[in-house]
């Protein structure tokens, strides 16, 4: 490590070099427009891999042995509120980062072709979107946080509104009225938090001690944002309609990336700032998870449109996520930790391989498909691993994660373990069923004949995600091992804030005893 | 050598599945031959090392999952049961490779099949050699995964797609029990690796667990859950159904998961954690329940299915229920021993049966052959071997550790043992009866198919002769070479810790059951294919009668018991049913019409009607106006 | 002390009854008419009050002004006698309601009326005793220096009210013939005539 | 002979009105062209006004001075608050040239009466007396009436003339009428001495109900509901510039004028006011975002957002604590460029050298006219309040002064209806980007143009260096509870 | 009855409500409504009026006569705003004053 990475404000580079690549954009002059959007995709792609690069830079400054903030920036933005331009990440944020930067370059690549109208506002949206998302991970303050949290909304209205399908408008307002609805009741319990704690520190706010009736009603206001987000059962149906409308990219990026927001959001708002809440809430946060994955499961075994079942099968998959973070056990909150990176890999992926199809044959219903590993043996290949993968296959991203939140969740409550299983029977069903629908049987249709097997560019897209997939499947420990200490003190500190109210209050908390150990 | 054992199939797999298109059918099959050959090659020095010489160990490679205490590797474990394991899965298994090569000739994507026959071989060595149960997990989804695609290799027919599902699924509901399992274990021992379990599983077996609000004895609900993944894997009862549809993949496919290896991991499952299942008394009462209602039941099935395949299908289901009741009455040598020697002579059924569907231009159906011996002798004297070797005649593999089931079944003096041999007995009977229906059907009488049929029967190429060979010398040999190391008297020494037993050994009273017990399945065999020969021989009409006169009981045994139909009506339907239902009634019904929708609306119905208030005359507004300072000042003079 | 009180019943009665007649008089001028009665009632108030230099001023400003200003308006824009249109009762009610309570919650606040205990100290211009300034001159004493803040705003008030109703109402008329002064006095011989020799014999052409 | 009063504190004012009446003799002796030079010159006469308002405005002395007797008064937040007025009336002055020459109004009296608008506005903003605050207050309304009549032959225009007046008369009916009963309880009219005479008048109905009457009389001129049915048909029928005009100027005065009446003299009544008030604030916030669905109209559209913001920067108001009074002079601030900013790209709404209004008339211009789209999707999602756009900020600071001030039913209230106004700006965003094209805009003049940039620059860059536009917002509220 | 402040304020009420009355029961035309104005404003005069006297201060008067100027501009522009309306539309009937709405 030298001197030079030290000093460099590392967050704040990964976070706007997006936005030095806007205003490259903004500077391409050319009269031809091809000219205009061949410059802009060669400019936005080297800008995302150079933002991926500096992340990786990161991680390779990281220290995993501390639950500590690392690379931590601090300017003063706006004293008179308290509020600071305050970046940071640990080993719970830091992945997110790169999960982020790493889906990005991909997903220009996945753009490449399929958009040809207005290449480069697509591009500028996409850029803003990146400097959103990461921003959003880094931010240690909440108003920061929440102006990127927010933010991510404007670009993504525009993505899926000016580059989505047949009924983009009304996905787009969905989209952008369901989760502002959601966002403005976060602002509200920010600001609550902010006049009770004096500020909006989110380091400070993590050692501050609400009391149980101010932290009932931020954990509600803080629920009704990253519930939607998330989202869970049953405010999740703007999801399948913003991914079966947004353009593949945007429905890699939706996936990929927003919809951990809010999971991120229960894990370092929800619980270490509000423990007894988070704790009384549990039971909810469980309900409606089994809920939403045995629920959303079945209904995805009944879909025709292809992006609309992956995105219910998101619901199920980030329904596991959800109660992994409140079973707050080692293994369940990294599982669900993992499971949100693994699940942002390959929801990102199954997204893509639709992409592919739908780019040649413009359409997502199954039922047009059928038989395509006859011409597209590549193409079945990366979906059937991708398809794996999000089953939760052994040696796969998808299982480590699901494998690690419901053992944390057994040793928790055995019966929501139980239900949230089932959810591995209905995911196995509708995924394969699925697979079966669109790639196996025999090739009838004439137009699917034509169908070109993966070009050298979706290669390239497809190639990274295999391996990634892989890998974390196989050797998880990279990935674990960053966030193991960070989440080692966010259960222990959760349950010692328990155990000191329970201590206070004189009830024995039977629940945080059990875990005591 | 251990890990390139392990290892080498995979490296063929990732050869012929990437690069297959590129080097060609040939080189794709020959790397995964070699492959997986010296796999087999290196196995039996292995075997001898570790089980003869007692030299067990584990190679640790990587570490895996970590996460507060719950830590898993990848791992390598070498002890006898494991060696056994490894030696037999890769031995047949290269035999199978061989023999693929010739059945799948007419194919046009050999690499493929070869890489995921490679896969499969690697994913089971995984599953034998695990350390670990998640590693165990691993290997035994692995197997799931292949399987299925191996299934539904011949993706163009929808009825193997279907299949393939089906066995993905079906499994998956065992893995659902056999994940809640490893759970439990690790909620027990707070750990899951085999050595560290088994070390403390005495300081747990008084424990008592809460799961699922049943509070129980914690080492039971494990053994009970951990079963249930066994019984989806091995096909038992009520998991069954997967694995007769699972024929429509390829016949090598067939006996290499659907005999040999794959079902067994099961058992294999079970005796692994036989230090565990001792415990838990009551969780092997179980297990010899459903293996032996799964012997007799499957058996009832195999008498009428007229698929060639489906038979030996249901066959191995059947023997599969002899493994799981020799493991309930705490008889796991038996279980390992019976389980080694029904992969060869299963294998051996199966490749035959393929030969002969080969031979007969893909026909199944036994309705359409008979009379072909004269044309495909090899395969029918290999048939033959099979057929002795799995109906327990001696001096065939079978005898040696069917019988020995059978005795320690007897032995066991318990209620669950009573039962597990009467139904082993009758499951006996059956056997024989429904493997000389199927010898005599396939190869004596009159011919049956049509003529261009029977003018192109013809034996099969060497390249899958002499792995049906190979196979045969497993079958008759095996129970005889392996019986002492297994059962013997030297079986302690042998399995060391690998199985545990509790109390009384199982083994030590089977050899001293009276003799009846002894002859009783040989009896009973004999009067099987004698009544086979009646039947099908000399009176070929009685069966078309008694189908007539007891048409309840045929359609019901035709009809597999109606699990199909039952699972179709009970789960299948409703899933699908449900889905929609909640999609159609529950998202857009009712969330979307009510939530977003319905609120998008009622503004904009409010928009609306606050046009209309702005009507644009002048009096309306200041009308407004002065009801607004009426109101407040009335609240101001009345309210304040 | 009678008279006073007689006084004041009768102007403020007929006040009421001149707005009443403003309001609902069809004809617009008659309403100007009684407007102009009104006023001059309301001025009668104010002397009544003590206030005759404002008492004046309403009399002058408004009957002198603004109430001929209407009458202009009214003759000029030729308004017919309107009809009472339909509808016209039925909100009415509705008004007279509101109305209603409004002016009987106004008048049971002013029926007990009351002044802050501190307004006394805190007169900004406390009322001269009459006998030693009249109320004109009084007021005279503090418009033009204590509020000649508000005296020069009103003026400033009413230069706008008077540009904005030239902007609004002045139209030049293409068609009107004007004498435009400074074009006449501007006008030179050599813009307007031409000398033109005539050759004898061939005439003007 | 009094002695002059000290004019130095209302060198602005009186700069002001010199300018206007020179102006006017300008306009009249002037023979060629005369519009555009008045215009600029009064465009100018804003900017010295301004720097003399900052000079005059920050009493070296300390808090505040008055003048006139005790009727006028300035301080840090008179100055901040003449500084907005200054600064929207200038921009929609600079917007008002291009129109005027297109439309073929050029009448140089229009830029005077709109001067003396704004000088009635800051005399609105410095009164420290219910007189001045009258006069004041009638000097803007009635240049107001005038300029909204102002385009004279167009029947729409004339109709908005004819509603603003009647309606306004009627409101500052009520309020004057409001004041005499405070004038009757108080014995005195200046804000000084109604501080002290209303200490402990909160059981006094009468003087409670002047209160209400004077409250009411505001409400009409900030545009709230239910004194708010003027604002869409005025903004529709007036001309463009001169709407544009309305939704700050007059708006940012009123506002600035009733959060120091209210905290000022009315202090002591603040548990009264606040019912009327919060009544009043909801009903706005909500009122104005859902009417907004429906229209069609780009300036009637503008008028109901202008409603629903009114009704936030009241949540600032009704906190009646200094955060609140800094969160709602932020938000005037942050509004202010939001909402000229988007008059200017109303007024670049130009096909064929008309002017259009209808909301349709942008369809898929975010193609031709990538620019203009740019600009107004900015401007629009500012007013939404999505972050990182300044409009988040101003309903942030807003309602963390509510929720301080333990109104948090009013701040979720209040984010909830920000959700339902983000439809409507999310439409036209929709239809610039989302909707197929129907006609190209001509290409806006560069004073349109600049001030449409420059509006839409300062939201987003808002973010960034967000101190040295609050410091001054910030003294201002700091002067408002020291005086 | 001695007449004390009370009768003048309600008067004055009286007068306001007249006005008030008048400019939303007003079907026939803008003058009318524009002499309603006058009413109310009267109404306020009288009770500053009314209230000076009472209380022995001159403001009241002052702001009496302040009203009053701005009451005479208010009725110019208000009148000049009708004449351009009656020349825009030639009526001044109120009920014809709809054009903007919704």
């Amino acid at each position: 490590m030298n001197g030079f990475v030290e000093n460099l404000p590392l967050l704040s580079v990964v976070t706007f070099t997006p936005l030095l690549g806007v205003l490259l954009l903004l500077t391409i002059r050319a009269d031809d427009p091809e000219i205009v959007a061949r410059n802009s995709r060669w400019v936005t792609l080297w800008v995302t891999l150079g933002t991926f690069l500096s992340s990786l830079l990161m991680w390779a400054n990281f220290d995993p042995g501390t639950a500590d903030f690392q690379f931590v920036e601090q300017a003063a933005w706006f004293p008179r509120f308290g509020i600071s331009y305050h970046m940071g990440v640990d080993g719970i944020s830091m992945l997110f980062v790169i999960l982020s930067t790493f889906l990005m370059p991909i997903c220009i690549l996945a753009s490449w072709d399929s958009i040809k109208v207005r290449v480069r506002e697509y591009m500028i949206s996409f850029l803003i979107l990146e400097t959103m998302m990461i921003g959003m991970f880094c931010a240690l303050d909440m108003v920061l946080f929440y102006v990127f949290f927010e933010g991510v909304l404007i670009p993504m209205f525009l993505i899926i509104g000016i580059w989505g399908g047949a009924r983009r408008v009304y996905a787009a307002f969905k989209f952008f009225l369901y989760t502002l609805t959601g966002s403005v009741l976060l602002l509200v319990a920010i600001l609550a938090m902010y006049f009770t704690a004096g500020t909006t520190d989110i380091p400070t706010l993590m050692t501050t001690n609400f009391p149980f009736q101010i932290q009932f009603w931020l954990w509600l206001g803080l629920f009704a944002s990253f519930a939607v987000k998330v989202p869970m059962w049953p405010v999740h149906t703007w999801l399948p309609d913003a991914h079966v409308q947004a353009p593949t990219a945007g429905s890699v990026i939706l996936a990929g990336v927003l919809l951990k927001m809010g999971a991120y959001g229960f894990l370092r708002f929800s619980m270490p700032m509000l423990p007894l809440a988070s704790e009384y809430f549990t039971p909810l946060v469980y309900g409606l998870s089994i809920i939403a994955v045995i629920y959303t499961s079945l209904v995805a075994l009944a879909q025709e449109d292809m992006k609309k079942l992956i995105a219910y099968s998101s619901v199920a998959h980030m329904g596991f996520v959800t109660v992994g973070i409140f079973a707050a056990t080692q293994q369940a909150v990294q599982g669900a930790i993992y499971q949100m990176l693994s699940h942002g890999v390959v929801s990102g992926a199954l997204f893509l391989c639709v992409g592919v199809v739908y780019d040649r044959l413009h359409t997502r219903e199954i039922s047009r498909y059928g038989g395509l590993v006859n011409n597209m043996p590549k193409y079945a290949f990366v979906f059937m691993l991708m398809m794996l993968a999000s089953v939760g296959l052994p040696g796969t991203a998808g299982f480590v994660g699901e494998f690690l939140i419901l053992t944390g969740v057994f040793q928790v409550n055995t019966w929501v373990a139980l239900f949230t299983a089932t959810g591995v029977i209905l995911g196995a069903t509708y995924m394969l069923y699925l697979y079966r629908r669109v790639i196996y049987g025999e090739l009838t249709k004439e137009d699917l004949k034509g169908m070109l097997d993966l070009s050298g560019r979706e290669t390239v897209i497809f190639a990274p995600l295999c391996i990634v997939v892989m890998w974390m499947g196989v050797y998880p420990m990279s990935f674990l091992s960053v966030m193991d200490v960070s989440v080692a003190k966010l259960v222990a500190d959760y349950h010692n804030a328990l155990d000191a109210h329970a201590a206070a209050t004189g009830l024995v908390d039977g629940v945080s005893l059990a875990l005591g150990r | 050598m251990e890990t390139a054992a392990v290892f080498l199939p995979l490296v063929g797999a990732i050869i012929a599945g990437f690069f297959g298109r590129h080097i060609g059918d040939r080189a794709s099959q020959i790397v995964t031959c070699l492959g997986v050959g010296s796999a087999a090659v290196l196995s039996v020095p292995l075997f001898f090392d570790v089980a003869v010489g007692g030299n067990e160990r584990v190679v640790n490679i990587m570490s895996w999952i970590n996460s507060g205490t719950f830590e898993t590797a990848w791992a390598l474990r070498f002890d006898t049961l494991s060696a056994v394991m490894v030696m037999t899965v890769t031995c047949v298994s290269s035999l199978i490779h061989v023999y693929s090569i010739g059945y799948m000739s007419q194919d046009d994507s050999k690499p493929r099949f070869m890489a995921y026959l490679s896969l499969f071989t690697f994913a089971m060595l995984m599953l034998v050699t695990s350390d670990n149960l998640v590693q165990l997990f691993f290997g035994w989804e692995g197997v799931g995964v292949v399987s299925y695609l191996l299934i539904g290799f011949w993706f163009k027919k929808p009825t193997a797609n279907a299949a393939a599902i089906k066995a993905f699924v079906v499994n998956r509901v065992g893995d659902f029990g056999f994940l809640l399992g490893i759970f439990g274990i690790y909620m027990v021992f707070d750990a899951v690796t085999f050595d560290t379990v088994f070390n403390a599983v005495e300081a747990h077996k008084e424990d008592t667990v809460t799961f699922f609000g049943i509070e129980g004895h914690a080492l039971t609900l494990i053994s009970l859950l951990l079963f249930i993944g066994a019984m989806g894997k091995s096909a038992q009862l009520f998991l069954h159904t997967w694995l007769p549809d699972a024929m429509e993949g390829p016949t090598p496919v067939s006996a290499l998961i659907h005999a040999a290896t794959m079902v067994t991991a099961g058992v294999f499952l079970v005796a692994r954690m036989s230090p565990v299942f001792e415990y838990a008394p009551s969780a092997l009462e179980v297990v010899t329940i459903v293996g032996a209602s799964t012997a007799f039941f499957a058996a009832t099935i195999g008498c009428v299915q007229t698929d060639i395949k489906r038979v030996i299908a249901y066959s191995t289901c059947s023997q599969l229920g002899y493994m799981f009741f020799a493991c309930g009455i705490g008889a796991y040598p038996a279980a390992i021993f019976h389980l080694m020697t029904h992969a060869w002579f299963k294998a051996l059924l199966f490749l035959g049966a393929g030969s002969v569907i080969h031979a007969m231009s893909d026909e199944q159906d036994m309705r359409k052959m008979g009379g072909i011996w004269k044309h495909v002798k090899i395969t029918y004297a290999m048939m033959w071997i099979g057929t002795l070797a799995l109906v327990a005649v001696p001096p065939f593999a079978g005898y040696y550790s069917k019988d020995l089931v059978l005795e320690a079944a007897y032995g066991a003096q318990t209620s669950v043992g009573q039962y597990a041999f009467i139904m082993g007995i009758a499951a006996a009977l059956l056997t024989a009866f429904y493997s000389g229906r199927l010898l005599l059907l396939t190869f004596h009488g009159e011919p049956r198919a049509d003529k261009q049929v029977m003018e192109h029967v013809h034996e099969s190429p060497l390249v899958m002769t002499i792995p049906l060979m190979g196979l045969a010398l497993g079958a008759i040999f095996a129970g005889m070479v392996g019986y002492d190391l297994f059962v013997g008297e030297g079986r302690s020494e042998f399995w060391r810790s690998a199985l545990a037993v509790l109390g009384e050994d199982p083994i030590e009273a089977a050899h001293h059951v009276p003799a009846w017990v002894v002859w009783l399945p040989m009896v009973v065999t004999a009067l099987g294919l004698g009544l086979s020969y009646h039947m099908y021989m000399r009176r070929p009409d009685i069966p078309g009668r008694l189908a007539a006169q007891f048409p309840r009981i045929h359609q019901f045994l035709l009809n597999k018991w109606y699990f199909d139909e039952l699972y179709d009506f009970l789960f299948v339907r409703p899933a699908f049913w449900l889905g929609n239902i909640l999609w159609k009634r529950g998202d857009e019904g009712t969330i979307d019409r009510f939530g977003p929708n319905g609120i998008s609306s009622t503004i904009i119905n409010g928009a609306r009607r606050l046009g209309a208030v702005q009507s644009g005359y002048l009096y309306h507004y200041a009308f407004a106006m002065i009801i607004g300072i009426a109101l407040f000042v009335s609240w101001t003079v009345v309210g304040g | 002390m009678i008279a006073a009180t007689l006084a004041f019943y009768l102007f403020a009665g007929l006040a009421v009854v001149g707005a009443v007649n403003v309001i609902f008089q069809r004809n617009p001028v008659h309403s100007v008419l009684w407007l102009i009665f009104t006023f001059f009632n309301a001025a009668g108030l104010f002397v009544l009050l003590g206030a005759e230099f404002v008492a004046m001023i309403l009399v002058i400003v408004y009957v002198g002004a603004v109430a001929v200003l209407f009458l202009f308006v009214v003759m000029m824009l030729d308004i017919n006698i309107a009809v009472i249109r339909e509808g016209f009762l039925k909100y009415m009610w509705a008004g007279l309601l509101v109305g209603g309570i409004l002016l009987a919650e106004l008048i049971t606040v002013f029926a007990a009326w009351t002044i802050s205990d501190s307004a006394e100290g805190l007169r900004a211009a406390p009322t001269p005793d009459p006998s030693a300034m009249s109320n004109t001159e009084a007021i005279g004493q503090i418009l033009y220096t204590d509020y000649i803040y508000l005296f020069q705003a009103s003026g400033i008030i009413l230069l706008v009210a008077m540009i904005g109703s030239i902007v609004l109402t002045h139209r030049t008329r293409p068609g009107v013939r004007k004498q435009i002064i400074s074009e006449q006095n501007a006008r030179r011989p050599i813009d307007t005539l031409e000398i033109i020799k005539v050759e004898s014999g061939k005439g003007l052409q | 002979m009094t002695a002059l009063p000290n004019l130095t504190p209302a060198y602005a004012e009186i700069f002001l009105a010199i300018a206007g009446m020179a102006l006017l003799m300008l306009g009249v002796f002037r023979k060629k062209d005369p519009v555009r030079g008045v215009t600029l010159l009064a465009v100018l006469a804003f900017a010295v006004a301004a720097v003399l308002a900052l000079v005059t405005n920050t009493p070296q002395d300390g808090i505040s001075s008055v003048t006139f007797n005790g009727l006028f008064v300035v301080n840090a937040f008179t100055g901040f608050s003449k500084l907005l007025v200054l600064l929207g009336a200038g921009m929609a002055m600079m917007l008002g040239l291009p129109w005027a020459r297109n439309e073929g109004i050029a009448r140089y009296e229009l830029p005077v009466i709109m001067l003396f608008s704004v000088l009635g506005m800051m005399m609105m903003v410095s009164a420290n007396n219910l007189m001045s605050l009258y006069v004041g207050l009638e000097l803007q309304s009635l240049a107001l009436y005038v300029l909204a009549a102002s385009n004279r032959g167009n029947l729409k225009a004339t109709e908005a003339g004819v509603k603003y007046f009647v309606l306004g008369a009627l409101a500052s009916g009520l309020l004057l009428y409001g004041s005499s009963l405070i004038y009757g309880f108080a014995g005195t009219t200046s804000f000084a001495g109604l501080a002290d005479a209303l200490t402990g008048a909160q059981d006094n109905v009468g003087v409670i109900v002047g209160v209400v009457f004077v409250i009411c009389g505001f409400a009409f001129k900030v545009s709230a509901v239910p004194f708010h049915m003027w604002t869409p048909d005025v903004y529709e029928g007036a001309p463009t510039p001169v709407t544009a005009f309305f939704s700050v100027a007059p708006k940012i005065a009123a506002l600035c004028l009733f959060l120091r009446v209210l905290v000022g003299p009315f202090e002591d009544l603040m548990i009264q006011w606040r019912q009327v008030l919060t009544v009043i604030c909801v009903a706005s916030m909500l009122w104005g975002a859902v009417a907004a669905i429906a229209q069609n109209n780009i300036k009637r559209m503008m008028a109901y957002s202008s409603i629903s913001h009114v009704g936030y920067a009241l949540i600032g108001l009704i906190a009646g604590t200094q955060d609140g009074a800094r969160g709602m002079i932020y938000y005037m601030l942050i509004y202010l460029f939001m909402n000229v900013g988007t008059f200017a790209v109303i007024l670049s709404m130009r096909v064929k050298g008309r002017y259009v209004e209808s909301i349709n008339d942008l369809s898929g211009i975010s193609k031709t006219n990538p620019a203009i789209a740019l600009a107004l999707t900015v401007l629009m999602f500012s007013m939404a309040g999505i972050p990182p756009l300044a409009g988040f900020f101003g309903k942030y600071f807003v309602f963390a002064a509510a929720v301080n001030a333990g109104l948090i039913p009013l701040a979720v209230i209040g984010v909830l209806s920000s959700v339902i106004g983000a439809y409507y700006y999310l439409r036209l965003i929709k239809i610039m980007y989302f909707d197929e094209t129907a006609e190209s805009f001509d290409r806006p003049d560069a004073w349109t143009g600049t001030v449409m940039g420059v509006c839409a620059l300062a939201v987003v860059v808002f973010v960034l260096v967000p101190e040295p536009l609050l410091a001054g917002a910030d003294a201002a509220a700091a002067a408002l509870f020291q005086g | 009855m001695a007449i004390g402040l009370s009768h003048y304020l309600t008067v004055s009420g009286i007068l306001f409500t007249l006005g008030i009355f008048g400019i939303f029961l007003n079907r026939k035309n803008l003058i009318v409504i524009l002499m309603s104005i006058e009413l109310m404003l009267l109404a306020v005069n009288i009770n500053f009026v009314a209230f000076s006297s009472f209380l022995g201060d001159l403001v009241g008067q002052i702001f009496t006569m302040i009203v009053l100027t701005v009451a005479a501009a208010e009725a110019a522009i208000g009148l000049a705003i009708v004449v351009v309306f009656y020349r825009a539309r030639r009526s001044i009937a109120v009920e014809d004053i709809n054009q903007l709405k919704g």
